[in-house]
């Protein structure tokens, strides 16, 4: 997978993170193509919201670097790493709540559109940026509830709203949290439609805990356990691989019939 | 030297009160989260109170009901005011303290009136202790050393040896869990805002003697009071302690040397202006250290948030 | 937030005339209103109160920049609209001393500019964190500059302050600013220019992400905004229209003093701003208003006017943390259901008892205070047009009697009150 | 948004005017005296202090009197301009449009730099409407010096010629060798040291300056560092001009620390600060002052007295120049036979000699309007006290005094008279 032309869309070398004496991962080796669908699995408490947390800048690696399309961007901050095209959403809903639908797109689309901290632009009267959001508004399917307050919202409309203000900027590498906790079963189908729909032509990392969406979604998997990858691979071949079957998946697998 | 130590004991003295204050500050914000502006109005309200009561019955009951009946208005206040406004977040909930400041200070004059009040040390305090090179020291002050000590070290003592002390260092560092381990964490809330505005109270009735009772007494220490916790690491009570500490020092050495700057340009080279008055930088050439004294506990606090946004022995972030 | 915030989506759907009429219809309300103010109260001393009333709008509506926009509570923001005043009081001697050209007029815009230096500097820092990290720096900076103000005489002109004469400059138009009423023209226009350019501030992509910054700012860290810029940048902002104000206050006043940076100067603006609303783009307006009559008229009548201050600001923030402009837009609801009615009835009830209530309350606080530091010869005290002796236990028994009273009434009704709100804020069909 | 934010507006502006109604009626025949001072704050109880010796004073020596010119009675007007110099401001515009043409004022140096000031260039642009500025108790020489005007007249003895008649006294007190001057850091403290410093050297060069240092005002809160040093230096003297709780919490540290000697202040009575140091106080505290309550110096002065503790057991006489104030302002107003002709007015106050309900003779000195009258030096002391202050049985008595003190000193006044 290094030999590659193309420089991948992300790059992980030895990543590791320690909290005080506790190391919660451990030296992950990992590289998403680009274009590619990439689900990172694993029992609670295996370090992948952590390993999120690396990617996107929000905390600094102990050791180890992070590549972003070649470049190391790790020890960055979010805006910086945000700015290179990785765009990310929150296990727990993280939207503006005391602004509307839209506005909550509008802020999404505000910095990747070029006005970044301008204060001469009025925003209504950009008609770009308007009708870029309306755009964003009908793929998500909210035209409806344009106006009302994000905090208004259903769990599962804020969930969809939240991958909305993630795709909005357009960063071609989308990092979901999981995106379908919490949500019914019928919410579950729409939100992997809605996620296939929008992450058209881009990078997706997800992490997820319904192994029907993991399974359903992914190109390839990874398997993180105690902060070390113990597997990459197609989702077939995860299936079936022994040691992931004994370290995580058979109970995973036999919940979900 | 003999004035060295003179000054050491003076510095402690401040800063050993400063610390009474500041820990019923601290554990109040561990446990809150808020910062609780009002928390020298208290202080003040103790050493009213401390000197209505002493102009019935003496000052000795004064020293154990004021701090009492104190500690239950601050009890009342988390009770009925601040866990009202806990729901709208920590900004309304420093603007609520900041108003509430405002207002025990308006009450004040309305009871007591604008002027200082004649509130005096007890009688068998009033004798020099020891004195060093002329200089006397008052035995109330060695009184005021014992009383920040001992409340200090009963303090320690509950947190550290008891029960109650340990749910609430518990409390400090996972509200939810002791919460979901069924204590009533908002009964141990209004408690530790009662005893913590207690403590400042017990400071306002040892410090309303020495350092006057007067209506503007808890502005002029209030803010050095914040600006402490927050040198020290909000949150940290060690910090606290170093940080009064340090605080106390810092001001009595600072009004105790009359350093000049004019001295401090002419030892890095620079010559003094012929005519300093009419100079542009005639303040700069006539600062002397007093001068800056009570201005130097800001300028560490900026220096200290700046290098260390912390504080020297905060971990906590805000 | 939420009632200016949908509005303004709405608007950006619609077509977009260059300045939409809609919109532009309250300036022009405004600038109307302030052309003819000073024709109905033309005295020197009315034109002083609402050249002051204007100052402390502009002063109130740049801190809610910080408060309301950005959600940052400054304890020492005196400082920035005092250094922008202190800064146009030397340009006003430059200007008498030493023949500098520079029209009166023009003299905000160096205030605005100095003010936006020093946000700059300090914001440097100070922005670096939000919340407590950051009130607490602001309230030590303030304390810093404050006591500076003493120490560098050269600057601040220590205790006395820094005076000038703002009518040493070149004639504008036949006008030399002699007159109050000049005064007055030139704060009004200041006042509409700053305002306008606060209001189009919040609608530009940096105040509205400073509205994301507050509201969630690890959100939009990972939408591409440094937290710490969008704040620095709001804290510049904020700055600058603070240094306009300061700039009008050497105007009107030429003195500018200690007490326009001290600690007791910012707390003001801080309880002139949350009495208005944070929330709202008009919520300091009126906060600055009432605010400047409240202490100019209740201060005529009551020593103690502090107090009800107090108390004023203590209750709001726990009943009304929207502020009187918050409690005003609760009804905007009502209002547009068609069914402000429905309240009319109980709140006409209530406003009987209600009134006594308050009114007893106060009697109650002044009868106690006349009566602890009235002198001796002075037992007579004079309240809504009664006189009695304030000695006598009678009053006090009777206020005490009436308030009761009142306070049952209120009980009384209040559930009636409540359930008309409940109806009035109900929509058919829900 | 717009239907709302035009009725707010509206609802604003609405209330912006009820600022205009409140002038208050005017009573004919009544010669207006605006009292600008604090009247809330911290500093309220000097102010109502004060205002009511104004009222006493009004009352007591014109108006039971018959008034003056064909029987025009003086009223007090009392403003709160809260010590701040904006609000004195605002409040002075306030008394000038309800046609008050006398203005009092006292507390604070820099308010009274602010009203001179704007009474100047008031008086300047307004013709029609000039305004008399009686200043009562600031003491910053600058006030009759650099930064004097035709409309400023000071009844109190400034800062120097206090500091002149205190260091009289303490030239002829052979014991005192080492002096510690300190005082709060802002110009009157400034002045207050800069004066010690030259008349110190003037009279008793063998005397030892053996510390002058200022501290912040108002900002210290334990002086106890302040007192070690003193005690340090060795002084058997201190000379400080502070004030408020500066003074007290200055006195209470130096005598606590053990300081044995003679305490020479300005301000260190009534309001309280007499009641604080008691005891403690007695034989250390002096005071330079004009006017001497104690013992009394005519029948005349001690019924005043009397009569005003009576109605007003709470406050004490604590500026007597108060009275003097509104004697002269009644005898100039006679003399010019106009109360609305400010210039006539100001120019009959000019250079007036006036005897005194205090004993002494006051001359409101032609060249920069600085009263020159007796100065007293006054002991903090029980015994032989007939009126005390603040109701502590402590009081101030006359121990030494200086006739019409510095009445020869220079002035760099250029006074410009219309």
């Amino acid at each position: 997978m290094m030999t590659q032309n193309a420089p991948n869309a992300i790059e992980l070398r030895r990543l590791e993170k320690s909290f005080g004496l506790a190391k919660i991962i451990q030296g992950v080796d990992l590289a998403v193509e680009k274009g590619e669908r990439h689900a990172i699995i694993g029992p609670n408490g295996a370090g992948k919201s952590t390993l999120f947390n690396l990617i996107t800048g929000k905390y600094e690696p102990t050791a180890g670097q992070v590549y972003l399309h070649g470049q190391d961007v790790s020890g960055l901050k979010p805006f910086q790493i945000n700015r290179m095209g990785l765009s990310r959403s929150f296990q727990i809903t993280n939207i503006f709540p005391k602004m509307t639908v839209f506005e909550n797109i509008r802020c999404g689309l505000l910095w990747s559109m070029g006005y970044k901290y301008s204060f001469w632009h009025l925003v209504n009267r950009q008609r770009g940026v308007s009708e870029r959001a309306e755009e964003i508004l009908e793929d998500i399917n909210m035209v409806s509830r344009r106006d009302e307050l994000a905090g208004v919202l259903t769990y599962a409309e804020q969930r969809a709203l939240e991958i909305g203000i993630t795709i909005a900027g357009g960063a071609d590498i989308i990092m979901l949290d999981e995106p379908t906790a919490g949500m019914s079963a019928s919410e579950t189908t729409y939100m992997v439609d809605l996620i296939r729909k929008v992450t058209q032509d881009k990078t997706l990392i997800v992490v997820e805990h319904d192994m029907g969406v993991v399974f359903d979604l992914a190109d390839r998997i990874s398997v993180l356990v105690y902060g070390e990858i113990i597997a990459t691979d197609t989702p077939q071949a995860v299936r079936e691989n022994q040691t992931v079957q004994e370290a995580y998946l058979g109970s995973a697998l036999e919940e979900l019939h | 030297m003999s004035l060295f130590i003179v000054n050491i004991l003076d510095g402690l003295v401040t800063g050993l009160l400063l610390f009474m204050l500041c820990s019923g500050l601290t554990l109040i914000f561990s446990m809150m989260g808020v910062l609780n502006f009002a928390h020298a109005s208290f202080y003040m309200l103790g050493a009213y109170f401390g000197y209505q009561i002493s102009t019935y019955v003496g000052f000795w009951p004064g020293l154990i009901l004021a701090p009492i009946i104190v500690g239950f208005i601050g009890a009342a206040v988390e009770r009925y005011g601040l866990r009202r406004v806990h729901k709208f977040g920590h900004v309304p909930e420093l603007i609520f303290t900041f108003g509430l400041a405002l207002l025990i200070e308006e009450v004040v004059q309305y009871f007591w009136g604008k002027s200082q009040m004649a509130f005096e040390a007890p009688g068998v305090l009033k004798f020099a202790a020891f004195s060093i090179a002329g200089n006397a020291f008052p035995a109330y002050k060695v009184f005021m050393i014992f009383i920040a000590m001992g409340v200090f070290l009963v303090l320690l003592y509950i947190l550290t040896k008891t029960r109650i002390g340990m749910i609430i260092q518990a409390a400090l560092s996972y509200p939810e869990t002791v919460q979901n381990l069924g204590h009533n964490v908002p009964m141990i809330f209004m408690g530790v805002f009662g005893v913590g505005t207690a403590m400042a109270a017990i400071a306002g009735v040892i410090a309303g003697p020495v350092l006057g009772t007067f209506p503007g007494m808890a502005v002029l220490l209030g803010s050095i009071v914040f600006v402490t916790i927050v040198i020290g690491g909000l949150g940290s009570l060690w910090g606290a302690l170093v940080a009064s500490l340090l605080i106390g020092w810092l001001q009595t050495f600072a009004a105790a040397y009359n350093l000049r700057m004019a001295d401090l340009l002419v030892a890095i080279g620079l010559t003094e202006p012929v005519d300093v008055a009419q100079s542009m930088l005639s303040d700069l050439w006539t600062l002397t250290l007093p001068q800056v004294g009570p201005i130097l506990p800001y300028l560490l606090m900026i220096i200290v948030l700046v290098i260390r946004p912390n504080g020297l022995l905060g971990k906590r972030e805000t | 937030m939420s009632e200016q915030n949908t509005s303004m989506a709405k608007s950006s759907a619609s077509a977009q005339p260059l300045v939409p009429i809609k919109s532009a219809l309250p300036w022009l309300a405004a600038i109307a209103f302030l052309l003819f103010l000073p024709v109905v109260f033309p005295s020197g001393a009315a034109l002083t109160i609402m050249n002051q009333m204007a100052m402390t709008i502009i002063f109130a509506l740049a801190y809610n920049m910080l408060l309301g926009q950005a959600g940052m509570l400054s304890f020492g923001h005196a400082v920035y609209m005092g250094l922008g005043g202190f800064f146009c009081m030397h340009l006003l001697n430059q200007v008498e001393y030493n023949e500098l050209y520079l029209p009166l007029p023009l003299l905000p815009v160096f205030g605005g500019l100095f003010g936006l230096f020093f946000a700059f500097l300090i914001g440097s820092f100070s922005t670096r964190r939000a919340g407590t990290v950051f009130a607490m720096i602001s309230l030590g900076v303030g304390e810093l500059i404050a006591a500076c103000s003493i120490i560098i005489v050269v600057f601040f002109g220590g205790e006395e302050g820094v005076s000038g004469d703002r009518t040493m400059g070149p004639e504008v138009f036949g006008f030399d600013f002699a007159s109050q009423q000049e005064v007055y023209y030139l704060t009004a226009i200041w006042l509409i220019l700053a305002a306008l350019g606060m209001y189009l501030f919040s609608r530009t992509p940096i105040g509205r992400i400073a509205n994301a910054v507050r509201d969630n700012e690890e959100r939009a860290e990972f939408l591409g905004y440094s937290q710490r810029n969008v704040r620095w940048i709001s804290f510049c902002a904020s700055g600058f229209f603070c240094g306009i104000a300061g700039a009008l206050f050497a105007i009107n006043f030429e003195i500018l003093t200690e007490e326009n940076l001290n600690l007791a100067t910012s707390g003001s603006i801080l309880l002139i701003t949350f009495l208005g609303g944070v929330g709202f783009f008009i919520g300091p307006v009126i906060g600055a208003v009432v605010f400047t009559l409240l202490q100019t008229v209740l201060s005529l009548y009551t020593e103690i006017w502090q107090l009800y201050l107090g108390i004023l600001f203590v209750l709001t923030v726990m009943f009304f943390p929207a502020g009187l402009t918050g409690l005003l837009a609760m009804h905007l609801r009502p209002w547009k259901l068609g069914k402000i009615g429905l309240l009319a009835n109980p709140y006409a009830k209530m406003l009987a008892p209600a009134l006594v209530l308050v009114g007893s309350g106060v009697a109650l606080m002044e009868i106690l205070f006349h009566a602890r530091h009235a002198s001796l010869g002075e037992e007579e005290m004079n309240l809504f047009g009664i006189t009695f002796n304030s000695q006598d236990w009678l009053p006090t028994i009777v206020v005490v009697a009436i308030g009761a009273g009142a306070f049952y009434l209120v009980r009384l009704l209040a559930p009636q009150v409540k359930e008309a709100w409940d109806m009035a804020n109900h929509a058919e069909g829900q | 948004m717009n239907r709302f934010t035009k009725s707010l507006l509206g609802a604003a502006f609405a209330g912006a005017a009820m600022v205009g109604s409140f002038s208050i009626a005017h009573a004919e025949g009544t010669i207006k005296i605006a009292f600008i001072d604090p009247l809330s704050g911290p500093f309220a109880s000097t102010g109502n202090q004060g205002l009511s010796h104004y009222k006493f004073a009004a009352e007591e020596l014109v108006n039971s009197k018959g008034g003056v010119l064909d029987g025009q009675k003086f009223e007090i007007v009392a403003f709160d301009n809260k010590i701040s110099a904006k609000e004195s401001l605002i409040q002075l515009k306030v008394a000038i449009d309800q046609g008050i043409r006398f203005i009092a004022q006292g507390n604070s140096s820099g308010v009274a730099n602010a009203i001179t000031d704007a009474v100047k260039k008031h008086n300047r642009r307004n013709p029609d409407q000039q305004v008399i500025f009686l200043n009562y108790s600031a003491v910053d020489p600058a006030l009759t010096n650099d930064k004097c005007n035709f409309w400023h007249f000071r009844f109190d003895a400034n800062a120097d010629i206090k500091m002149d008649a205190l260091t009289d006294v303490m030239a002829a007190n052979e014991d005192i060798k080492k002096v510690y001057l300190i005082g709060q850091d802002y110009s009157f403290g400034k002045a207050v040291a800069a004066a010690a410093v030259k008349f110190l050297k003037a009279k008793r060069p063998d005397v030892e300056i053996v510390g002058n240092e200022l501290h912040p005002i108002g900002k210290v809160k334990d002086f106890t560092p302040y007192a070690r040093k003193i005690i340090a230096s060795g002084a058997d003297a201190m000379i400080t001009g502070n004030w408020g709780s500066d003074m007290v919490g200055l006195g209470k540290a130096v005598i606590e620390a053990g300081f044995d000697n003679p305490i020479y202040t300005y301000y260190a009575a009534s309001d309280g600060i007499t009641k604080t140091f008691g005891e403690a106080g007695e034989g250390k505290l002096k005071l330079v002052m004009e006017g001497q309550l104690n013992p009394p110096v005519s029948d005349r002065a001690a019924a005043y007295t009397a009569k005003f503790e009576k109605q007003y057991p709470d406050y004490d006489i604590g500026q007597p120049r108060i009275a003097n104030v509104i004697e002269m302002l009644a005898k100039a107003i006679n003399k010019a036979g106009t109360a609305t002709d400010m210039a006539k007015v100001a120019y009959a106050l000019e250079g007036m000699e006036h005897d005194s309900i205090w004993g002494t003779k006051v001359v409101m000195r032609a060249s920069d309007h600085q009263a020159i009258q007796d100065v007293h030096i006054l002991a903090h002391t029980a015994k032989d006290v007939t009126f005390d202050f603040d109701n502590s049985g402590y009081g101030l008595r006359a121990e030494s005094t200086v006739k019409m003190a510095s009445a020869d000193s220079a002035t760099t006044c250029k006074m410009k008279r219309p």
